[in-house]
């Protein structure tokens, strides 16, 4: 056995009411792909913050090549061969790869030569990128390599990664490992953080597992199931959602020859757009972000207007009608960005639940606002869907991630939808939370609501939805029954090589 | 070193306090500043806040003006305020000032010399009308070109003034006046006069629009949708449009009310206090809003407060010139140390202080 | 055209734009570093009298140049300190700063009204700024002048081809991705305000030695304003701002000799064409749809907290 | 003697300003220095014309005042409102007109002499025969000055040509400066002002131009580009009256005092005028002083050619003090 690279050893750090790591230790050897496990929330992303640098710990040592290593800032991280990966992205979307790359390195070659390199790596790991196009044109999975590709210009000892496949296609996240093995094989240690057990298993050593701060695990993946991985994680086990099945109704809504150009300059266009989906029924649409999710759900939600007859609810054509008179007739839609689209970070719940409850419980009067009401309104959905907060005068962006997506869904399921448009209902909840939110969305089909349900989380998509398409470039393919489709025959769909759209005679897209 | 952690909610206690303190603190730097001047400080601090209000000589005259002086710069914070809550920065209020006072006192001049009651009442919408459609420009710019509503808006201010030159040497000019720049004077000719409504509080119509407009934006930030939706699109624009706020309508709102009011302000002081249109009848109100919006937290009541400080260290500042001598400039620095004031210690309402640097490992 | 020189036109517009210029050059960085300063005014102002004042007492321009850009870095000091150490607004406090300058530059120059200082010498021999045409327009200036023009290659090289200028604009792009990364947001971005100070402060000192040359009141006469507009105008662009500045100065200079050619305009509309030529031109600038809105500084005005 | 007397002076713009207030304030320090302990002054700076002007001059009252000089145009009213309110107090209110009120006295200069004796000067010393001449507001002050300066140069070189050009400003350094440039630049070769401060000295300094002083000396120019200059000096009317309070003898009076009791003084004649000319201009100025002359005697017509004043006629008060045309003879247009 070889010495370890990394040891850290009784590394604990508390923020004001929690103790986000409790004396952790572990150890991670060169080449070694180590998995950091736990629920929202248990404090991985804080231990790998700690690091690389961007947080120090209150208590504990850590040590790198056997030498005491305290990293005052990532500059010290980088210069040690620590690179990480972000969860949420640490891109410049006005700047170009190439310039996004040269900002996580520490002395970045001249622009020509490190256009140069980044082609090379690119290419050798099978990440292809263009150094000169801007970070904001690209998809999230293109944005993960950059970030990646920034890594490994850095030859690094030790790769962070966290939550890194959560917006790649099967096939990409197939491309990463292939990456990560490659790089395992030369001797670098990667920590790597997912709430995936599945991929965890196919790829890691070993696995530290984190509940509230503490570690209470350790095993290896391969020899272990994925449920009793989670049953480490949670403490308890956990039920899958369940379904009755019932027979589709009638057509609800009805979406023929939708095209639309993007508001914003990073947008992706929308191109001939057609589906149907009927009373009881779960369409799921996947893709890999940036290929015109946020777009469909701003066609669907109103928020992006089009000719009158695009969009049909129960008949009724509501292309050019606004969010509130979709509201009215039925329509209602959860984004994905919880703070900041589907909730204002700085207002209280009973605000946020005013936000799009207000026409259908009848939250105004002539303008007028019914605080109480409101009020009364947001305390239910806190009830029912169990969130976790002091109460609904707490602002949404005090809320963990996982309560506001609970509370963001509850706000539409409990008035009572005919149509229900989420787009990734889950993501970055954890397993027991996303388990809640899935039942909610199959009991809502099963009263005869019709759901889409946007997502990247293809297990996901095949667990609740009855049919299933795929949005690759802002083109939908033609739904397929969920029910025995294989990952192979979806990565196929969301590469661009399925069955377009019978609406659209163009060839069909391949990205590069 | 000191770190700040940010409340999940903005302290009430802080909120109510940091004022005191900023105004407390303000007074023994002030007070510094003047002892380096060579004046007695006590002095000075006291003639600025104090003597407006109690001394017996000044106060009951000073009081009313208070108000006077506090009553344009309110009304048009209050109208800025609901622009800056949903991120629309009118910052040429000044120019929309000027135009309203032009059109109303146009409108007005237009009837002379009839009595008619009916044209106050006019020349009050004319004011109304002249600020909504100076502000319309930025607006319409901004809807339909993208145009930045803060460079456009800015930029009227001179061409207002221009047109104020113009107006007080030319169009408007009195015609019995010998020659000289400057309109006939509104506050003296029945008809056209906002004079005070009940003699010795300082009270005329502007003062009681203000009063209004705080009250009517209160009512509408916190219990009307529209409040609602303005506060919305400022703190998450793309949240706003999920709710189906139409951010066109929304910049034509807002500049169009902070427009009018602006222009109501004009108006007001031209056919009161002010009198008439003068080559510089306008003194700044319009910028100095800026500055009460954001003392007030742009809240209706934070800023009839602010208002009402502001006007304190205008009056208690020409007080302690016209006493103690001290020179205008150091009563403006002396302002704006109680700004600095006031917005440094704002951090104690939306963050914890915590002494000492984080234990390193 | 209607006997007015362009030679002389140019000069002078040169001259006139060169203080707007100055501070405009600055503000454009602390903006691309993600900070709104509005007090250029303020800043310009105490420049102004700190360079006059030490110019007088030590009878150099240079010292007095100097000086002024310490001036205004001095007085951006308190903005720095209250927006990005105390959260503080960066309108109000930006407002506050423009209040605080004017009266602050007013008591510090009350000794001073009334002086000439000392000449800013002509940096080309006589000999060629006597070449016809091109001998006023090119060589006829003095140091400050070339210096501004030098200032903005500076800037759009730093900005465009160092790494310093990439990180600045990261950092006015996503403070969070650049804290992310391990950089020092607050302090990049109080080296930026300081920057900024320190060109509007030579501004300052530019108009009380040079163009005016003496030092009275208020004598920025919203200059800093006019600044502050031609960077938006530049969509932070340098070579832009250069333009903008010109562009409004020449308009400035060509009315007041329309007015001495005795041109039939109104008075009232030459003296309001500055602005209005710059309004129209920026609606005609924006309303190009494509990308110049990518050039705004994403995180703009917006208050940067590390938690954590 | 028990209590001094109280005198308040409320100004338009800055002590600073080395121009209007400057020589107000000069002339407040001069009462000071002549009446020692019995008199004792305050003064308000920068206080805008209107509401806030009103509220100034009660506090002045308040504090104890006995007499307040008001000292600038835009104060006529809110002068004559707070007269209203405060009888036993005396007000004096420059550049005016109404005296609503037994407690009201108006006075002015009439700069126009000053600027007669200077257009003199100007008509001799510029080559080009064009004068530069940058205008604050078209107001009656300012069109008198330029037709009694342009006049009186005309009188000794009838090729004389004014280029007027309107800052819309009565003090802003850089635009006067650039004004006096784009003047320059249009072939001026002597520069005349309006304004108040010394922005188009530097630049006819630079130019090798002709420039005279105003409302102060402006010294610090002479003996070039500053060959004369007309200065307000308000200090001996501000002593005269302060002194009838004192004695009581205050009465409401309409001052319009010029060269001969020395309201507007003519700044020295450098050596860069020539001899003869000096000689000329300063009999000229004596004969305004002395009264046999008047600057404004016909014949002149106005500028679209009507006659306005006979061969021999001499102009009235009333006309000259609301003048708003030019005379014949000069080119542009007074905007409007
Ligand atoms: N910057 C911060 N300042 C104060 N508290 C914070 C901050 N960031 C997060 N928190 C607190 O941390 C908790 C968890 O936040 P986080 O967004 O990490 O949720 P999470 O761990 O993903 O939880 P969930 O399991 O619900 O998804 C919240 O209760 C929040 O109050
Ligand atoms: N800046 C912060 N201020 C206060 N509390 C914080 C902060 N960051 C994290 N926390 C707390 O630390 C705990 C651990 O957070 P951390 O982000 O490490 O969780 P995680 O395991 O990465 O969760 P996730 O799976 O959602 O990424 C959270 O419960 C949160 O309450
Ligand atoms: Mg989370
Ligand atoms: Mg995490």
């Amino acid at each position: 056995m070889t010495a370890p690279l990394l040891e850290i050893a009784g590394l604990t750090k508390a923020y004001p009411g929690v103790v986000a790591n409790d004396a952790v230790s572990f150890a991670i050897r060169p080449g070694e792909v180590h998995a950091l496990l736990g629920e929202n929330g248990a404090g991985k992303s804080t231990l790998v913050k700690m690091i690389y640098g961007l947080v120090r710990p209150d208590a504990g040592s850590m040590t790198l090549e056997g030498r005491a290593f305290t990293p005052a800032e990532p500059r010290a991280a980088r210069a040690a061969g620590v690179a990480m990966v972000f969860q949420h992205f640490s891109l410049f979307e006005a700047l170009n790869v190439a310039e996004n790359v040269a900002l996580g390195m520490e002395d970045p070659p001249r622009p020509r030569d490190l256009a140069q390199q980044i082609r090379e790596v690119s290419e050798t790991y099978g990440l292809p990128l263009d150094p000169d196009r801007l970070v904001g044109d690209l998809s999230a999975g293109e944005r993960q390599r950059v970030e990646i590709i920034r890594c490994l210009l850095q030859d690094p000892k030790l790769l962070i990664m966290d939550e890194p496949t959560s917006v790649l296609t099967p096939q990409e996240v197939e491309i990463l490992f292939h990456t990560l093995r490659k790089l395992s094989a030369e001797g670098t240690a990667i920590l790597y953080i997912s709430h995936k057990l599945e991929e965890i298993r196919a790829l890691c050593d070993a696995a530290t597992i984190l509940r509230l701060g503490k570690v209470v695990a350790e095993c290896t993946p391969r020899e272990v199931s994925a449920a009793h991985m989670a049953e480490l994680m949670v403490g308890k086990s956990l039920a899958a959602p369940a379904r009755a099945a019932t027979p589709p109704g009638a057509v609800l809504l009805k979406v023929t020859g939708l095209s639309l150009e993007p508001a914003t300059p990073f947008g992706t266009p929308l191109r001939h757009i057609g589906m149907e989906l009927r009373a009881g029924e779960i369409l799921g649409i996947g893709g890999v972000a940036g290929n015109g999710q946020d777009e469909l759900l701003a066609a669907l939600s109103g928020e992006a207007r089009t000719s009158p007859g695009a969009i049909a609810l129960a008949g009724a054509q509501i292309g050019a009608l606004g969010p509130n008179e979709r509201r009215r007739l039925g329509l209602l839609c959860a984004p994905e960005e919880r703070l900041g689209h589907a909730a204002a970070p700085d207002m209280s719940l009973t605000e946020n639940a005013l936000l799009t409850a207000r026409l259908r419980q009848g939250l105004d009067r002539h303008g007028f606002l019914n605080w109480n009401g409101a009020q009364a309104y947001a305390e239910q959905v806190i009830a029912k869907f169990d969130v976790r907060t002091p109460g609904a005068h707490v602002a949404a962006r005090a809320l963990s991630g996982g309560n506001l997506q609970k509370f963001v869904i509850g706000r539409e399921i409990m008035q009572a939808p005919r149509v229900l448009v989420v787009n990734q209902p889950t993501w970055g909840v954890d397993a027991s939370a996303a388990a809640d939110i899935r039942q909610a969305l199959l009991d809502l089909a099963q009263n005869g609501a019709a759901v889409i349900c946007i997502s990247q989380d293809l297990d996901e998509l095949l667990e609740i939805s009855d049919r299933f398409c795929a949005l690759n470039e802002g083109r939908l393919s033609a739904p397929r029954p969920a029910r025995g489709l294989s990952m192979e025959e979806i990565g196929l769909m969301l590469g661009g090589a399925h069955d377009m759209h019978e609406a659209d005679g163009e060839m069909p897209h391949v990205p590069a | 070193m000191f770190r700040l952690e940010k409340r999940p909610m903005p302290s009430r206690v802080w909120i109510l306090a940091t004022p005191v303190i900023a105004v407390i603190l303000t007074m023994i730097a002030g007070g510094i500043m003047f002892a380096i001047l060579g004046q007695d400080p006590v002095e000075a601090i006291r003639i600025i806040f104090l003597d407006p209000l109690f001394d017996e000589r000044f106060a009951s005259f000073s009081r009313p003006q208070l108000l006077v002086k506090a009553g344009p710069l309110i009304l048009i914070a209050i109208g800025l305020a609901l622009g800056f809550r949903a991120g629309i920065w009118n910052i040429g209020a000044e120019g929309q000032y000027i135009i309203g006072a032009i059109c109303g006192a146009a409108f007005g001049l237009a009837f002379y010399p009839s009595e008619n009651p009916l044209i106050f009442p006019g020349m009050v919408l004319a004011g109304l009308f002249g600020g909504w459609a100076w502000a319309m420009i930025p607006a319409v710019l901004r809807t339909r070109f993208r145009t930045n509503e803060i460079l456009v808006s800015l930029l009227l201010v001179y061409v207002a003034e221009a047109i104020l030159a113009s107006a007080a040497t030319g169009f408007l000019r009195n015609p019995d006046g010998r020659g000289f720049p400057g309109s006939r004077n509104l506050s003296q000719h029945p008809g056209t006069d906002n004079l005070e409504l009940i003699a010795g509080t300082g009270m005329h119509w502007g003062v009681v629009a203000a009063f209004i407009a705080v009250i009517f934006s209160y009512v509408l930030l916190n219990r009307h949708l529209m409040g609602y939706q303005i506060k919305l699109a400022g703190q998450a624009p793309r949240a706003a449009k999920f709710a189906g706020v139409n951010p066109t309508r929304l910049i034509v709102l807002c500049l169009g009310v902070s427009g009018a009011l602006a222009g109501m302000a004009g108006l007001f002081e031209v056919a009161g206090p002010a009198g008439q249109i003068s080559i510089d009848f306008n003194v700044g109100y319009g910028f100095t809003a800026i500055i009460v919006a954001f003392l007030g937290r742009l809240h209706p009541v934070g800023i009839l407060l602010a208002g009402l400080l502001m006007a304190l260290t205008y009056i208690g500042g020409e007080l302690a010139q016209l006493m103690l001598g001290i020179p205008a400039s150091a009563i403006q620095a002396f302002q704006g140390m109680l700004l600095f004031f006031l917005l440094a210690l704002d951090v104690l309402s939306n963050y914890r202080v915590r002494i000492g640097r984080e234990v390193a490992a | 055209m209607m006997g007015i020189d362009p030679v002389t036109l140019i000069v002078a517009l040169i001259g006139a734009s060169t203080p707007i210029l100055l501070a405009a050059i600055g503000e454009l960085v602390v903006e691309k570093s993600g900070v709104l300063n509005l007090g250029v005014e303020g800043m310009m102002i105490v420049g102004a009298v700190s360079g006059f004042i030490i110019a007088i007492n030590t009878g150099s321009p240079w010292l007095g140049f100097a000086a002024g850009a310490v001036g205004g870095a001095g007085l951006s000091l308190i903005f720095a300190l209250l927006t990005q150490y105390l959260l503080s607004n960066q309108v109000a406090t930006g407002l506050a700063l423009t209040l605080f300058g004017l009266g602050l530059s007013s008591l510090m120059g009350e000794a001073y009204t009334g002086i000439n200082p000392p000449l800013t010498p002509d940096l080309f021999p006589q000999a060629l700024r006597d070449i016809p045409v091109a001998g006023p327009i090119l060589f006829g200036h003095d140091l400050v002048i070339y210096l501004s023009v030098l200032l903005v290659a500076g800037v759009w090289y730093a900005l465009r081809h160092t790494r310093m200028g990439l990180i600045l604009r990261a950092v006015g792009e996503s403070h969070d991705a650049a804290h992310a990364l391990g950089y020092k947001v607050i302090r990049i971005r109080i080296c930026a305000i300081l920057f900024g100070g320190a060109c509007a402060g030579l501004g300052g000192a530019y108009l009380s030695l040079v163009r005016v040359p003496s030092w009275t009141e208020g004598m920025t006469a919203g200059a800093g304003w006019i600044a502050l507009a031609i960077v938006v105008f530049a969509s932070w662009k340098p070579w832009r701002a250069l333009i903008g500045a010109y562009l409004f100065g020449g308009i400035a200079a060509l009315q007041l000799r329309l007015q001495a050619a005795e041109i039939n305009i109104p008075v009232m509309f030459l003296d309001m064409s500055p602005y209005l030529v710059t309004i129209i031109v920026l609606v005609i600038i924006s309303s190009d749809r494509g990308r110049a809105a990518l050039n705004a500084p994403a995180a703009l005005g917006k208050v940067f907290h590390a938690s954590g | 003697q028990d209590e001094p007397l109280q005198v308040g002076f409320v100004y338009v713009g800055s002590i600073g300003d080395l121009g209007w207030t400057y020589e107000h304030d000069q002339s407040r320090l001069a009462v000071e220095e002549h009446f020692g302990d019995a008199v004792e002054t305050t003064y308000v700076e920068n206080v805008p014309e209107g509401a806030d002007a009103e509220r100034v001059m009660t506090q002045m009252v308040l504090n104890g005042a006995d007499l307040i000089f008001t000292t600038s145009f835009g104060y006529m009213d809110a002068t004559n409102a707070v007269a209203a309110r405060f009888p036993e107090v005396y007000f004096e209110h420059a550049t005016g007109y109404r005296r609503d009120h037994p407690n009201v006295s108006t006075y002015s200069a009439r700069f126009y002499e000053g600027r007669a004796v200077i257009g003199h000067i100007a008509g001799h010393m510029t080559e080009s025969n064009i004068v530069g001449y940058i205008a604050s507001y078209p107001i009656p002050e300012v069109i008198r000055g330029i037709n009694s300066a342009y006049l009186h140069a005309r009188e000794v070189n009838p090729d004389v040509e004014f280029r007027v050009v309107w800052v819309y400003t009565w003090f802003d350094p850089a635009q006067e400066a650039d004004a006096a440039q784009a003047l320059i630049d249009q072939g001026a070769d002597v520069i005349m002002q309006h304004t108040d401060s010394t922005a188009p000295m530097t630049v006819a300094a630079e130019a090798e131009v002709v420039a005279f002083g105003q409302a102060s000396d402006m010294e610090q120019f002479a003996p070039f580009p500053r060959v004369a200059s007309i200065i307000d000096n308000w200090a001996p009317y501000y002593i005269a009256r302060t002194q009838a309070v004192m004695d009581g003898t205050w009465e409401s009076v309409d001052t319009w005092d010029g060269i001969a009791p020395g309201m507007v003084e003519l700044g020295e004649f450098s050596e860069r005028i020539p001899e003869d000319v000096r000689a000329s201009a300063q009999a000229l100025a004596d004969s305004i002083a002395d009264g046999s002359y008047h600057p404004f005697t016909g014949p002149i017509n106005r500028q679209d050619g009507t006659v306005w004043l006979v061969e021999g006629e001499v102009a009235d008060d009333g006309t000259l003090a609301g003048m708003d045309f030019y005379v014949e003879g000069i080119t542009g247009e007074i905007p409007n």
